[in-house]
C-alpha cells in the first residue's frame, strides 16, 4: 500500500534527480529551447517541497494537490502548467487508501490532463511522450496483477524509453517545434524530466 | 559569463526594485508592475507579461497610454498564473480587462489559467503572433509573438485610453497582430543567468535565420553576409506572407546588444526595400525595444496601418520605454 | 567580427542614411546632422560632435531641448573642422553658437581649429570632463568628457530655447560640467568595423576599471564581483570626488550591450549607495545613451541638482534618443 | 634639389608605407588607445593623393600646404589635425628652390607647429618623440654638411629610434595617458607613424 508519506519521498527524491539533472536538462532545452528547463523544474520542486513540509497534507491525494498546485503558482513556462494538472489532476482522482490499480487510474487521469491542456499526442515530441508509456505500464502491470515495486519499475522504465524515442522526431508542439527539422535529433527536456519523475517514483518504493 | 548580478536566482527581484527606484511612474509589488496612480474608472485595464530579458518589454510599457500592468516571470519564463489574476484585479477599473498574450506555449497556458481562475472580472484574450520564421500549422505551436507586441499594447492602449469597451479594444488588438509580421535574425546568442553561458555557439563566419526572442535557435544557419543582404532576407520573408502596400510602421528591433548605429544602417536598407515594393515607411521605430538578453543582431516589425492605426500610433504615451506627446 | 553592415568604409554614412530614414525630424547633410526646421532667430544654436559609435549620442540628441547639430566622425574619431564649421553657420540664429566638446585631445583640436576658423558667428566653447576615472593633472590629457554630456547637451539646450544668451548658456554649460562625475567598467571591450577585432582582450574573470567611451582599456583589471560591489566601486569613486548630497541627477548608462534588465540591477545598487550617503535620487536615466559599440558594462554619471538645473532637466525634449514633454 | 615631384613621391610613399603597416598601427594603437591610428593616416593619405593629383601643386610648399589642409579637412582625431599642422607650416614656410637647410629649416617649424597645437614635449610618448629627433638630425646633417640622401636617411634612422623610445614611456598626453602606468610598455602609434614617414621620404630621395 502507497501512503501520504511515500508521495512525499516521491518529491523529495525527484528534487534530488531533477537537482543532480538540472544542466543535463537546461542543456537539452538549450538544443531545442530556451536553456531554462532545469532552472524550472529545479525551482518548482524546491518550491513543493516547502510547502508539503509547511502545509503537511495528510493522503496521498492532497500531496499530490498540493504539489500540483504548487507547480503551477512557481514555475511558470509551459512545464509549470502542464506538470501542474497532471499532478492535481492525479490528485484529485486518486482515492485513499491507495491500491496499485487506484494509482494507475489516477496517473492516467493525470496524463489526460496534460494532453488536454497541451494538445500534444504521443509523437510530438514532449513530455506526453515519456507519460503515456508510463501510464500504459502501470496499467499493465495492474492487469498481470505484478507487485508495486516491479510496476513501477516497469512504468519508469517505459518512461525513459519513451524520453529516448523523442531523439529522432520533429517537435509539433512548444517551443521545440519552432526549429523545424533542426528539433530532430535532440532528447526533449520535458520527456527526459518527465523520465527522472517516474525514476524517482521507482526508488523511493523499493 | 559576466553579468552585472548579484546572483542569478535575484536578477528578477533585482532588476525590478531598480525599475521601481528609477520610475516613480511605477509600483511593484508581489512581481507585478503597476502604474503608479492605480486603475482609472470606466477604462478598460491592459495587462501583459511574459518571461523577462526581455525588457523594456513589458514592464517598461506600463504607463498612459500602454499597459495598465505587465507580468515578469524569471528569465525566458513565462509568469504564473498567480501574478496574472493579481494584476488582472489589481487593474480594473470596472470595465474588463484585455490580456495581450504572445503566443508561446508557456505564456498562452499561464494566461488561459489565470483568465479561468480570476473572479468577478471580465477578461478577453488577444493573442499575439506575428513571426512569420515560424510556419502556422498543424505541426507547430504556430507563430510566436515578438516585436508585433510593441504595436499592440501602444495601439489597443491608445483606445483603452479612450474610454472603448472591452470588446472594441481587443478586436483592434487583435487587427493590429493580424496587419503585423516579424522576422528575426542572430549574429550571436545570449546567455540566461540560469544557465551560465551562451545558449547556442555560433561560428564568427554564421548567423542564424528565423529567431525568436528567447534565444532559441533559429531557422537556418548560413554564412554571414552585408547588412543589406541580411534585410533582404527578412523583408523578403514578410513581403511573402504580408504584401507590403500602402503606409507601414516599420520596427527595426536590435535583440539587446546590437550597436545603434548598426540598427540604422539596418533601417536605411529596410526602407530602400520598402520603397522598391511602392510602399511607405509612415512611421518607425530604431532601437532596443523587444530583447533577448545581450543577444546580438535585430528584428523587422511592420504593421500595415489605417488612420485609425496611425492616430492610435502617435497618440500620448508615457512609458520608461516608450515616450511622446507628453 | 560580425557586423551589421555593408562595409567598413561606408559604415558611417549609411548610418546617418537610416537615421535620416527614421527621423523627418532631421535633416542630414555633408556629415552634419540638423533639427529639419532650421535655426530659430534669436535662440543660441548648440553644435556637439565627436566620434560615431555612441549613438544615440550626439546625433540623437539633435531636436528641440537640445542640440540644433551634430558633427559624426568617423567611427571613434573626432570629426573634421570643416563639418564644425557647417554646422555652426548652419545652426546661427544670429545669437552665437554654443560649442559642446568632451575633452578629448582630437575633439579639443579640431573644434579650436574650426572655431577659429568659421566666420562671422559668434562662438562659445564648452568643455566636458567629467570622467573620475583619470586625474586632472599635468600627467594626463586631463579628464574625459563622457555621460555628463548628455546632461550638458539637456539642460544648456533647455536654456537656450528659453532665449538666453550665449553668455549665459555657456555658463551654465560648464556649470553642469563642474556638477557631474561618471565613472565607467567594462565587462566586455567593443570591435571597431575598420580593426574588425576586440580592441582588447579581456578573460571570462576580469572586468575593466576606469574605462572612457572609445574600447580604450581602463585604469585597472580587476577580477568580476557582483553589481553591488561593482556598483560601489564606481559610486565610491565618484563619491571620493564630488561627494554626494542634496538632490541628484543620476543616469546609469550602458554601453551599448549590456541588457537592460542589468542595468536595473545596477541602478538598484547605485540607489542603494546614494540613500547610504543621505542624499536623494531625485531624477534618473537608465539605458544606453552614451555608448562604446557593443561593449558590455555600464557608467554611472551623478549630476548635483539645484533647482534652476532640475527645471532644465524637466523641459520639453523631443529628440530621437532623448523625449518627454512634448 | 628637392622638386614638387618629390613631395608628391614621398606622400605616395608614404601612403604604400602606411598601407601596409595599417594593421600595426592601429594594432599599436588598440593597446593603448582607441584602435583607429592605422585607419586615419590611411585615409588621410588616400585624400591627400587624390587631392595631389586633382589640383597638381606646383611647388614643394604647395604640395605640402594641399597635403596639410587635406590631412586636417578629412581625418579628424587628434593625429588628423596634428599631422595637417607639420605639412601645412612645413609648405607655408618652404622656400624654392629647396635647399637641405631650406627644408630642414621648414621641417623645424612643422615639428614646433605640433608642439604648439598638441602641448606635448619631448617624452610625453607622442608623434612629438619620433619629429624631435628627426629634426636634429637633419639640423646636424645641414651642420655637417652631409648629402641630401644621407641627411633624410639618419633623419628617418633618428625618427625610428625616437619611436623605440616611447616603449618604455608613460603617456602624459593624447588617449594614452588615460591608461596611467598601463601606457609603459607600448610604443606610441603616433610616434611609429611619424617614422614611417620619414622613411618613405628617405626611400623616395634615393
Ligand atoms: N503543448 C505541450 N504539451 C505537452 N508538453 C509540452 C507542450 N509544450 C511544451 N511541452 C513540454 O515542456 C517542455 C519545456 O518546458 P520548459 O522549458 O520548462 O518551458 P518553456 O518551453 O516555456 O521554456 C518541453 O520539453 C515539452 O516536453
Ligand atoms: N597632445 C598631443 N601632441 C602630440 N601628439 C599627440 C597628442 N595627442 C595625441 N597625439 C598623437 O596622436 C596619436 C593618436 O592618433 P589617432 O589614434 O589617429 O587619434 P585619436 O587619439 O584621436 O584616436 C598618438 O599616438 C600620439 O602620437
Ligand atoms: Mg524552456
Ligand atoms: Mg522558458
Ligand atoms: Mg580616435
Ligand atoms: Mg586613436
Amino acid at each position: 500500500m502507497m501512503e501520504a508519506e511515500l508521495f512525499v519521498a516521491w518529491f523529495e527524491e525527484a528534487a534530488r534527480q531533477v537537482r543532480d539533472n538540472r544542466d543535463r536538462l537546461t542543456r537539452l532545452d538549450a538544443a531545442i529551447g530556451d536553456a531554462d528547463h532545469g532552472t524550472n523544474i529545479d525551482r518548482g520542486l524546491t518550491e513543493v517541497l516547502k510547502e508539503l513540509a509547511e502545509s503537511a497534507p495528510r493522503s496521498p491525494g492532497e500531496v499530490l494537490t498540493t504539489a500540483g498546485a504548487t507547480l503551477i503558482r512557481r514555475v511558470g513556462g509551459a512545464s509549470g502548467p502542464l506538470y501542474g494538472s497532471l499532478f492535481r489532476q492525479m490528485g484529485k482522482t486518486l482515492e485513499s487508501p491507495v491500491t496499485l490499480a487506484r494509482f494507475a487510474g489516477a496517473f492516467e487521469e493525470g496524463v489526460v490532463a496534460v494532453e488536454r491542456l497541451g494538445k500534444a499526442t504521443m509523437g510530438d515530441k514532449t513530455m506526453v511522450d515519456a507519460l503515456i508509456p508510463a501510464s500504459r505500464a502501470l496499467a499493465l502491470a495492474v492487469r498481470d496483477g505484478v507487485d508495486v515495486r516491479r510496476a513501477l519499475d516497469q512504468a519508469a522504465r517505459a518512461a525513459a524509453e519513451g524520453a529516448k524515442t523523442t531523439i529522432p522526431l520533429q517537435a509539433r508542439k512548444g517551443r521545440a517545434s519552432y526549429l523545424g527539422e533542426r528539433s530532430i535529433g535532440h532528447e526533449d527536456p520535458g520527456a527526459a524530466s518527465a523520465a527522472l519523475f517516474m525514476a524517482a517514483l521507482a526508488a523511493v518504493a523499493t | 559569463m559576466k553579468k552585472l548580478i548579484n546572483t542569478a536566482d535575484s536578477v528578477v527581484e533585482d532588476a525590478l526594485n531598480g525599475m521601481a527606484a528609477a520610475h516613480p511612474s511605477l509600483r511593484v509589488r508581489d512581481r507585478v508592475v503597476y502604474r503608479a496612480e492605480g486603475p482609472r474608472p470606466g477604462k478598460v485595464g491592459l495587462v501583459s507579461g511574459g518571461g523577462s530579458g526581455h525588457e523594456p518589454l513589458h514592464a517598461g510599457f506600463v504607463g498612459h497610454g500602454m499597459l495598465d500592468a505587465a507580468c515578469p516571470g524569471e528569465v525566458f519564463t513565462s509568469p504564473v498564473p498567480d501574478q496574472i489574476i493579481e494584476a488582472t484585479k489589481g487593474v480594473d477599473g470596472g470595465a474588463g480587462v484585455l490580456h495581450i498574450v504572445k503566443n508561446y506555449t508557456g505564456d498562452v497556458l499561464n494566461f488561459e489559467m489565470a483568465a479561468e481562475l480570476v473572479e468577478g472580472v471580465e477578461v478577453a484574450s488577444v493573442l499575439v503572433d506575428d513571426d512569420v520564421a515560424v510556419q502556422d500549422s498543424l505541426y507547430t505551436a504556430g507563430r510566436r509573438g515578438t516585436g508585433a507586441t510593441l504595436f499592440v499594447e501602444k495601439m489597443a492602449g491608445a483606445l483603452a485610453e479612450e474610454g472603448a469597451p472591452l470588446a472594441r479594444v481587443a478586436a483592434v488588438a487583435a487587427e493590429v497582430d493580424e496587419r503585423s509580421r516579424s522576422f528575426g535574425i542572430a549574429l550571436s546568442s545570449c546567455t540566461t543567468p540560469a544557465a551560465g553561458k551562451p545558449t547556442f555557439d555560433l561560428p564568427e563566419t554564421d548567423v542564424e535565420l528565423g529567431i525568436g526572442i528567447h534565444g532559441e535557435p533559429g531557422r537556418a544557419r548560413v554564412p554571414m553576409v552585408s547588412a543589406r543582404e541580411l534585410a533582404g532576407v527578412a523583408m523578403e520573408a514578410i513581403h511573402g506572407d504580408l504584401p507590403l502596400t500602402g503606409d507601414l510602421l516599420v520596427m527595426v528591433n536590435g535583440m539587446g546588444g546590437t550597436p545603434l548605429m548598426e540598427l540604422y544602417v539596418v533601417f536605411a536598407e529596410v526602407a530602400a526595400f520598402v520603397k522598391g515594393k511602392g510602399a511607405r515607411v509612415s512611421r518607425s521605430l530604431v532601437g532596443n525595444y523587444v530583447t533577448s538578453l545581450e543577444m546580438q543582431g535585430f528584428s523587422v516589425t511592420v504593421c500595415r496601418l489605417d488612420d485609425a492605426l496611425t492616430r492610435w500610433w502617435d497618440a500620448p504615451v508615457e512609458t520608461p520605454g516608450l515616450r511622446w506627446g507628453r
